[in-house]
């Protein structure tokens, strides 16, 4: 038997906070509508306490904020980037595999970075085999696998995870 | 033509397609989705229904409403029930069909029934 | 000349058209997945039809959930299937069943067209239903399920139960109390099991807030139940959580829980109210919502169960 | 004000139903499965995020505009995750 994790006071809390504020925005405000809220929200906070465990990350707000930043440019570029080469007079497109050595653990983590790299331009994560992720690219000539490290750089910055 | 003949129609030509393909078909899980067509044309051609008895001041009679939901469920409970006898067939018999003339050149190898893995 | 006609004409179009293929299609999960396209676009109609209600549970049961079974299906039959589906039919059979469709289908489509007109209706049965017993309750169709059609309501949970039973008695005898094969592949994707966890909680909170509108708004206990079925499945696709053995004693008493408290109250409505399944007008919503909490426990059980299938491997704890 | 608020409304959702239009030219275009995850991933999200943005300034309230949003960030995750899941499917499909 796995002794069960010491109970999280903190992450619990932030969770209920959060969750409770995601009941709000989708009930609305409503005097007697709280208790059901908060019932809600603490079984969720329990579902995603016993699904996702209080990691070792540590929030860093301002590179969180340039993450979101570099992230909401990334995905318009993205659109942009697919949008010229479906809309050219014939498909620009180069496509293949390329293999980018990740240093992310695997976990929450990881799958997060990758998650977001599947909305930055021409990149498409296709899952991680023997610590390298195997991305699917749309234009093999661009540097794809350095880009993939620098934005992994940006990652674990905003997260602690160095 | 309005919405809910329009739909009714849908639902009509949805029953006529899924009765085609539940006898056709000798594949059972695609009998089974078939019959789930011919299900949703029937709740659909119900739920005109429900449409077009908009008295009492309400948009719609939730009679008819309240018992496509309970038919959904309904419907999905024995669709749950088929798969299961579905693999436990193809699992006693290894046949994965019911086209009876498959059946009839090779009987089952396995009358007993398996039991356990 | 609005465009809504048009949009509906080619929903119709599509609808039709994806049931075509579903019937059409070459191959099992080609079809599946046109089966789960329909379903969503099924619910469209529903939309356009003034039945949210009925669009939401189509959307999560008759698309998405009957979509997961499915698909599990096909992925257990693939893994033992020996024999090729059989032959193609003849031509002869072919027309024969095509005929037999077209019939059917065209008196239906008959049918709908000469309806009567104003056509018949429970409305005012149900609305005087819902002002009497079901009081309080803004959303027609919650009260016409727990109050005037309240018998079939609890009858319809009952088949859920039974179909459980049935499922887990096709399994084999040795492996009875065992709990059923894992949902998902020995090591899930990192994507899926990500969108799991992040899924699972808030996915959990919308069914409740979907429930809990259902007394005043679209949504309820079969909507709200769904979703978190469904939310229970895809942690268990993620391989984030198993499924139970079937003969934990919680499970049990959350599978009989909806109609059994549903019973109990109807009888009781018989000694306080005059009638079976007669609330006191002073205690109808809140017994109505008592109710339906407990309906949502056993669908949010129920439906992962059927998913799930037969136990599987030794009983032997 | 309102006029600058439907006028920014109008090209917001006006460049989502462009870069839908496009994701799905690419859907069309695009010669085999995995680009094609490419073209609806990015195209479709962007879309989805314009018309969000032009749907905020007619929101009923600030909690109504969170809702939006939050409906976006669903999208994308759940859309995200599954052009993952496909492509991985193809990859391994393709050996």
């Amino acid at each position: 038997m796995i002794p069960p994790a010491p109970f999280d006071t903190k992450a619990a809390a932030a969770r209920l906070a959060f969750f409770f504020a995601l009941w709000l925005t989708i009930a609305g405000w409503t005097a007697k509508d709280v208790p059901v809220g908060l019932a809600a929200a603490a079984g969720a906070v329990w579902i995603s306490l016993k699904f996702l465990p209080p990691g070792d990350a540590r929030f860093r707000p301002v590179q969180l904020i340039a993450l979101a930043a570099r992230f909401l440019s990334a995905s318009l570029i993205a659109g942009f980037d697919v949008a010229r080469r479906a809309l050219a007079k014939r498909p620009d497109l180069d496509p293949g595999f390329v293999s980018c050595p990740i240093g992310l653990p695997s976990g929450a983590a990881r799958d997060a970075f990758l998650l977001l790299q599947s909305l930055q331009p021409g990149t498409l994560p296709t899952g991680v085999e023997g610590g390298s992720a195997l991305v699917h690219a749309l234009d093999v000539s661009q540097p794809v696998a350095a880009a993939f490290a620098a934005e992994e750089g940006h990652f674990r910055k905003a997260f602690g995870h160095e | 033509m309005t919405p809910p003949v329009l739909a009714g129609l849908a639902g009509a030509a949805l029953v006529g397609f899924g009765l085609y393909g539940l006898i056709l078909h000798p594949h059972p899980l695609r009998k089974l989705l078939a019959f789930n067509l011919i299900g949703s044309g029937v709740f659909l051609v119900f739920g005109i229904v429900a449409r077009r008895g908009a008295a009492a001041g309400l948009p719609f009679d939730p009679v008819p409403q309240a018992m496509v939901i309970t038919g959904i469920v309904v419907a999905f409970a024995a669709s749950a029930l088929a798969v299961a006898l579905i693999l436990r067939l193809a699992a006693v018999s290894g046949k994965v069909t019911l086209d009876p003339e498959a059946w009839a050149k090779t009987p089952s190898t396995r009358p007993d029934g398996g039991g356990g893995q | 000349m609005s465009v809504l006609p048009i949009l509906d004409v080619g929903l119709a179009f599509l609808v039709v058209g994806l049931a075509a293929w579903t019937v059409a299609a070459r191959n099992l999960f080609a079809s599946v997945v046109g089966y789960v396209a329909y379903g969503l676009l099924l619910a469209l109609v529903w939309i356009r039809l003034y039945a949210p209600d009925v669009a939401l549970t189509e959307a999560a049961v008759g698309g998405g959930v009957t979509g997961v079974l499915l698909i599990t299906a096909g992925k257990r039959l693939g893994a033992l299937e020996k024999d090729e589906a059989g032959a193609t039919p003849a031509l002869a059979l072919k027309i024969v069943a095509g005929a037999l469709a077209l019939f059917v289908a065209g008196a239906l489509a008959w049918v709908v067209v000469t309806l009567p007109d104003p056509a018949p209706t429970l409305a005012p049965a149900a609305a005087a239903a819902a002002d009497g017993p079901g009081a309080g309750l803004g959303n027609p169709i919650t009260a016409v399920l727990i109050s005037y059609r309240s018998f079939d309501t609890m009858l319809e949970k009952v088949v859920l139960i039974l179909a459980v039973i049935g499922v887990w008695s096709v399994g084999a005898d040795s492996a009875w109390g065992a709990a059923p094969a894992p949902l998902g592949r020995p090591q899930p994707a990192g994507a899926m099991v990500l969108l799991a966890q992040i899924l699972a909680p808030i996915g959990a909170l919308i069914g409740v807030h979907i429930f809990w509108v259902g007394a005043d708004a679209p949504g309820g206990a079969f909507q709200g139940g769904a979703l978190l079925a469904a939310m229970w499945m895809a942690a268990m696709m993620a391989r984030l959580t198993e499924p139970p053995r079937i003969d934990a004693r919680w499970l049990r008493l959350a599978l009989v829980a909806g109609p059994a408290v549903f019973l109990v109250i109807g009888f009781a409505g018989l000694g306080l109210a005059g009638d079976f399944f007669a609330f006191p007008p002073a205690f109808a919503k809140p017994l109505i919502l008592f109710i339906e909490t407990f309906m949502v426990l056993s669908i949010a059980v129920a439906l992962p169960l059927l998913v799930a299938g037969p136990p599987n491997g030794r009983s032997a704890r | 004000m309102s006029a600058l608020f439907d006028l920014f409304s109008f090209a917001a959702i006006g460049a989502g139903v462009f870069f839908f239009f496009a994701g799905t030219v690419g859907l069309i275009r695009f010669p085999d499965s995995l680009t094609r995850l490419h073209a609806l991933s990015k195209a479709d999200n962007l879309g989805l995020g314009l018309i969000v943005l032009g749907l905020l300034p007619r929101a009923d309230s600030a909690l109504a505009a969170f809702k939006l949003v939050l409906i976006w960030a669903l999208v994308l995750a759940s859309g995200a995750s599954t052009a993952q899941l496909i492509g991985r499917a193809l990859r391994r499909g393709q050996k």
